[in-house]
């Protein structure tokens, strides 16, 4: 509730000051103007079907991308991080392919999937893939060498020790990484829109862009602001949830 | 005494022969996987016959004419310093931040949702933004690196900072540990797994935008070159660069891997004493 | 040193030696131990710390390679962790998994065996019963004392009903009367189920007090310095057990000897 | 990938898959669209503005659509590169009126750039770099005897150009409408109309389609062709209805419709033109033989008919 | 239950309160503890395991605030950790800093503490000899036993010469012949240094041979059985001291009062 509290007022200081700044005269209000105005402008679109149409395609590309990406993520963290052979033979093509934005795979996604949601979806899974892939590396490396022999010594399957003992692990570190992968993950889908035109935001972004529509465009990338916000206060009920064990929520309660 | 012989008797001297035999394992290992996968590369864009995927044997041929003359000062290396100014400030302001929410839970409740905000905005569309507090030089595309590589770390380093031991900081308040020794050795070194991971996903999301940030008010650099490639359907010089890229990526994460196993020889011993120390 | 060799011979360790790291940094933990063990048997190993106690353990359980010697189960070797096997490990806290309660804690490796529900509820509730636990099945492990957390791993261990027990330093976060309970239902398990039973302790008193045999091991590095046969009656029980004048002579004996193990490391570091 | 190319073209459908860039171009098509042009030549548009237009070639040679709006030097050096794409239409033309066009180079009202011999040695924002813009802009200048090797040429996307000029971060700016006409509005005053001052008239826009496509639906191309000549034609005639129909068809402020000026549109593709900008992107050193501009342009009678089983 | 309220008192516990969380899932860790410590004194303090003991000592190091009741020093209230403490914390391996090697965990307080480098550099040298282990100083905790573990916790409380010592059953990982040694030293320690020592055990002989007083806890919810005084002569050694006829009466006192606690307990549970 607290947090609740002065998470609000956080956001409260960051509007006043948006909405303070172009009245300084420190950046001219033409390109960045008050916050009240962004606000009008939003309004405005949100009375529009178009408006709930994009957002709709947007978030339906993201999830879609984000849940195949987690899913893929996750699953090859856990086999890669558990065999020791695997992960040092995969490493150097995991290093090598990380580093490659999505953003110049771009041509070939077009060719083979147009310019549709797919050629998005694909550039969104490319990226947010990495991201929770490394965080569950990172998660399985963490496994208490007791805990491990415990389960070893009571002879727990395969499948138990994944799901009893190294996912439960990974957990926070796969919380982590979804949150990172859900950013990573809209901002392909809002680019993708942007630069090959598939339907959404991103694509109601660059027609505001090229028509000079400032207030407007302003008010459209809020929107994309507010969904990542959204998806970490979610993020944040669901560790509160699974995580109730961790050290890190655990002295949160105590004390 | 007798720990000495001990110690010298467990030690058989290895023989250059099986030394030199784990280097090739190691190396075989290293290798293997992208070996299989550039003959199946080469296999298949042989065959495929399409202009956007043009044949590796092509894009091989096309690697030295395109980059060693002169494109590699030209635009490599300015690229290369914008990434590592990138990279160092993120680094920096990620560590700073991770730790100072980390361990003030009023702080974090109160920025995180500004901070998830901005993090949601794409740079694309966040950098037209920047352009008009930056201008459109260095320090834009700087910032446009730091804008995108701040979060991994600064993510990993709340969480780490927040997952050390609790009995840990009650011994250090026992011992009245003061405040900067206390982040010193209690609280960077306990973050230290979580912030090294954070910094190698950091690593490559900031190469990533590095080509990004050229993709704006550029003239030259790395990812300047891609796009010039691709809008000049140019393929084979594209993919030259594209393997560049991910060789320069590959490059700094060899670095990254050395400097991390110094910085947590510790946490891999602990991790593997209780394997038998042997692997 | 005695080497059993008789046909119901269920564990052997023979030349064992373990050598942590490699290089300069070497640790020789465990130089030469050879002992048997025939199935059925209880064996309480002392031994000073850091004797390798705990890496012997280790290795017996399959969860680390010897550098040389080896350790066969049923005569054959060993190379993970066998079945019917449960550890109590020194490192209590570390060994139960903090996002599962107690009653969980317990209740994983009994699902692991395949054992049917409504049996597992009752392993449960007798085991945590038995370690005076019956009372916070649902709290995680993070909630309780430290000895309460050492109770749930016995308990562990107790429910999973093994063929083969071995525990490190199992009571040495309880109290001397729960301490003395605990000593009479491993003793009743072993009794009842007829299981083999490794047992590390610094209690001398309680190793006489349980054991068929008490194994002394010498300082670093680590042989056996003596097999010590507990010739006391079959039945014992804490009050006449413990007042019995043979019991006094073995532990004068034993603790002579493990004065000798200290005093021997004591004098090659003064050597040093 | 290109085996895949229109296979929905030869089902006997009248659908023709158009990408073009929003804005004034796509205006153009959907304006033919209301009209019924595109209809009366038997034709069903469907178009996909896809937005920078990056992905329209690319998104032709996989066969997800049938024709590509595109500027000139993109579809020539696509052609010159290998791609198999031909340019079947005219899009967009500078107009003859050096005076008057819908681009031009801007610059501060205080930037003490007062004509274009100003801008030799200044910083020039174009939207993309090697491309219409800065070819145009030292054709232009070279024609006018100004030196152009100092000039520092900078990539910066049309929308933030106002700003960079504002705050002096470039000197000067290559625009096109809408943001000429806001541009105006705030102040920002012309010295250069660099397709005009490069070359009257000069073809800046074209549509592009696959020789495959060409080959299996040649008709197609054809009826696609003429009904494009017809809406230049109707616009050409009737400007004033296009520019009444601009706020409905690209929700354009109406007075910037209003104020701001229109392309020009012919009826068919200017070869000349085209062989001006080869040559120019060949003395930029952008490519390193001469175009063989004729062999791009696929004319109706050049087009092989229909498919050849 | 003896109140001393001496002028020279030092520490002082009055009324304490602990419950652990809020809502029906609360634990009522300690009801109602009051007692106070002089100066320089050496209170023991034993009971059941889970009867609030860890509990008592981190509510009176400052780690925990109590629910009510309150903890003052010097008569001035405790609200965090206060100068000059040191505390062995029961879950000692997790209490030791993994990324330091053993002398620079003994070592940092002391850097702390602002000790001048050739002191410090005496006083880890002394108290990891004191405690047996001045040959791994250069070791990592993870490649220690765990006895070994527990001693590099004491030697950084012992190096740190602090004014109160907290010990939380320090000495429960370790041998018994190194165990009778560990507690010479703390008798020398303090001996020495004058410290106020209060020391928490399972081990009654232990208690009595250490302690000029001990304080019996009761079982949940946790009161004061008895604050036993140890009427035994100042000096005392390992042999004489455990053979003298009042050591065993006091010994068979608070064996009583234990099995009391532990009964009560018992009779508790049967009750619910
Ligand atoms: N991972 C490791 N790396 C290096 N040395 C180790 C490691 N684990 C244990 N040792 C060393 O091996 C020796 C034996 O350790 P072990 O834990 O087996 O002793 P122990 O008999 O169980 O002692 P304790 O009674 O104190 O638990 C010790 O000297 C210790 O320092
Ligand atoms: N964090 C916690 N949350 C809830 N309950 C707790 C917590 N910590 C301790 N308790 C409860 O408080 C009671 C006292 O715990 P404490 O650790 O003080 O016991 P103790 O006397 O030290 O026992 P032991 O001798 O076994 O170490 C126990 O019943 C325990 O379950
Ligand atoms: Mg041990
Ligand atoms: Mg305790």
């Amino acid at each position: 509730m607290r947090n609740a509290l002065l998470g609000l007022a956080g956001v409260a200081a960051f509007l006043l000051l948006l909405e303070t700044v172009p009245h300084t005269g420190l950046v001219d209000d033409r390109y960045l103007p008050p916050f009240s105005e962004m606000a009008r402008a939003l309004g405005d679109s949100a009375g529009t079907a178009e408006f709930w149409q994009a957002l709709g395609d947007t978030l339906r590309t993201w999830g879609t991308g984000l849940a195949l990406a987690f899913a893929a993520g996750t699953a090859a963290g856990m086999v890669i991080g558990s065999v020791p052979a695997l992960r040092d033979a995969t490493a150097s093509t995991i290093e090598f392919l990380r580093p490659i934005p999505a953003v110049a795979l771009i041509p070939l996604a077009v060719l083979l999937y147009g310019t549709g949601m797919e050629a998005t979806l694909i550039l969104v899974v490319y990226s947010a893939f990495w991201q929770v892939l490394m965080q569950v590396l990172a998660g399985v490396a963490d496994v208490d060498p007791v805990a491990r022999d415990t389960a070893r010594s009571f002879r727990f399957r395969h499948r138990t020790r994944a799901l009893r003992l190294v996912w439960p692990t990974t957990l926070p570190y796969a919380v982590t990484g979804f949150r990172l992968a859900a950013s990573v993950a809209l901002i392909l889908t809002i680019t993708g829109e942007l630069i090959i035109g598939t339907p959404g935001l991103g694509r109601l972004i660059a027609v505001a862009q090229t028509s000079g529509a400032v207030a407007p465009l302003y008010g459209l990338v809020i929107v994309t602001g507010l969904l990542g916000v959204v998806v970490n206060l979610s993020a944040r009920l669901l560790e509160r949830r699974v995580l109730r064990w961790h050290p890190s929520v655990r002295q949160e309660t105590a004390r | 005494m007798t720990s000495l012989t001990a110690r010298t008797a467990v030690t058989p001297a290895r023989s250059l022969g099986s030394r030199l035999r784990h280097h090739g394992r190691r190396l075989a290992v290293l290798l293997g996987l992208p070996a299989v996968l550039a003959a199946l590369w080469w296999i298949v864009s042989e065959r495929a016959g399409n202009f956007f995927f043009p044949p590796l044997s092509e894009i091989l041929a096309e690697f030295g004419p395109t980059w060693f003359d002169g494109r590699l000062g030209h635009d490599l290396l300015p690229s290369l310093g914008r990434l590592a100014a990138g990279y160092a400030l993120a680094l920096l302001l990620g560590v700073a931040l991770g730790v100072l929410i980390g361990t003030r839970p009023a702080l974090r409740a109160f920025a995180e949702p500004v901070l998830e905000f901005f993090r949601a905005i794409p740079p694309p569309v966040m950098v037209p933004i920047l352009m008009l507090f930056l201008g459109i030089g260095t320090t834009m595309k700087v910032v446009v690196i730091v804008s995108g590589a701040v979060w991994p770390v600064l993510l990993n380093t709340v969480e780490g900072v927040r997952g050390i031991d609790g009995l840990l900081h009650d011994t250090a308040r026992v011992y009245r540990l003061r405040p900067l020794t206390r982040l010193r050795t209690v609280v960077l070194r306990g973050a230290s797994p979580g912030i090294v991971t954070g910094a190698r996903q950091a690593l490559s999301i900031a190469i990533v935008l590095m080509v990004i940030s050229e993709m704006f008010a550029a003239n030259n650099g790395l990812g300047f070159s891609i796009v010039q490639f691709q809008r000049g359907f140019a393929l084979p010089e594209m993919w030259t660069g594209i393997i560049l890229l991910g060789l320069v990526g590959l490059l700094l994460s060899l670095i990254f891997r050395a400097v991390e196993r110094a910085v947590l020889a510790w946490y891999r011993g602990q991790r593997q004493a209780q394997r038998g120390g042997s692997r | 040193m005695t080497t059993t060799t008789s046909t119901d011979e269920l564990l052997s360790v023979r030349g064992l030696r373990k050598v942590y790291g490699s290089g300069p940094g070497a640790t020789e933990a465990v130089r030469d131990l050879t002992f048997a063990t025939r199935a059925g048997e209880m064996v309480c190993i002392v031994g000073p710390s850091g004797a390798g106690k705990t890496t012997l353990l280790r290795c017996i359980a399959g969860l680390l390679p010897p550098t040389s010697g080896e350790v066969t189960l049923d005569r054959h070797p060993v190379s993970g962790p066998p079945e019917g096997m449960a550890v109590v490990f020194q490192d209590y806290a570390r060994s139960l998994f903090p996002w599962l309660t107690v009653a969980q804690n317990v209740d994983l490796p009994l699902r692991e065996k395949g054992v049917a529900r409504a049996e597992r509820r009752r392993l449960v509730a007798e085991s945590l019963d038995a370690v005076g636990l019956a009372d916070v099945p649902n709290s995680y492990p993070w909630q309780l004392s430290g000895g309460m957390q050492q109770r749930v791993a016995i308990a562990r261990a107790v429910a999973y009903e093994p063929r083969i027990l071995l525990m490190d330093e199992p009571f040495a976060a309880v109290d001397a009367q729960t301490r003395a309970d605990l000593e009479d239902l491993v003793r009743d398990l072993w009794h009842r189920l007829g299981i083999t039973l490794l047992f590390v302790t610094h209690d001398i008193d309680e190793a006489i007090y349980l054991g068929q045999r008490v194994l002394v091991l010498s300082a670093r590095p680590t042989v056996v310095l003596e097999d010590v046969t507990v010739d006391l009656p079959e039945t014992r029980d804490q009050l006449t057990t413990r007042n019995d004048p043979r019991f006094h002579a073995l532990r004068t004996h034993v603790h002579g000897l493990v004065q000798q193990a200290k005093r021997g490391e004591a004098a090659r570091r003064a050597a040093a | 990938g290109v085996a895949a190319g229109g296979d929905s073209g030869t089902d006997g459908t009248n659908v023709v898959r158009v990408g073009e860039t929003d804005g004034m171009p796509a205006a153009f098509l959907r304006f033919g669209q209301e009209q019924g042009i595109f209809a009366d030549h038997g034709i069903q548009l469907e178009i996909d503005a896809s937005a920078g237009g990056a992905a329209a070639i690319p998104a032709l040679v996989g066969g997800n659509l049938d024709v590509a709006g595109s500027n000139v030097v993109s579809g020539m050096l696509a052609g010159h590169q290998g791609l198999p794409v031909r340019i079947i239409a005219p899009g967009t033309f500078a107009t003859d009126d050096p005076q008057r066009d819908f681009s031009a180079v801007l610059v501060s009202e205080d930037s003490g750039i007062e004509g274009p011999e100003d801008l030799a040695g200044a910083s020039i924002a174009v939207n993309t770099l090697q491309n219409i813009g800065d070819i145009s802009i030292v054709a232009a200048l070279e024609e006018q005897g100004v030196d152009t090797s100092d000039i520092q040429f900078t990539e910066i996307g049309f929308p933030q150009m106002l700003p960079a000029l504002h705050s002096g971060r470039v000197d000067a700016a290559w625009v096109i409408e809408p943001f000429l006409s806001i541009g105006a509005q705030q102040g920002l005053r012309p010295v250069l109309r660099p397709y005009t001052e490069a070359r009257e008239g000069l073809q800046v826009g074209c549509f592009l389609a696959t020789e495959e496509f060409l080959r299996e639906n040649g008709e197609k191309a054809e009826a696609f062709r003429a009904a494009i000549a017809d809406v230049a034609a109707f616009i050409t005639e009737h400007p004033e209805e296009f520019r009444a129909a601009l706020p409905e068809l690209e929700e354009m402020a109406p007075a910037l419709a209003e104020s701001m000026v229109l392309p020009a549109y012919h009826d068919r593709v200017d070869p000349e033109s085209l062989r001006f900008v080869a040559d120019r992107m060949l003395t930029s050193g952008f490519t390193d033989e001469e175009i063989d501009v004729d062999s791009l342009i696929a004319t109706p009678d050049a087009t092989p008919g229909r498919g050849d089983e």
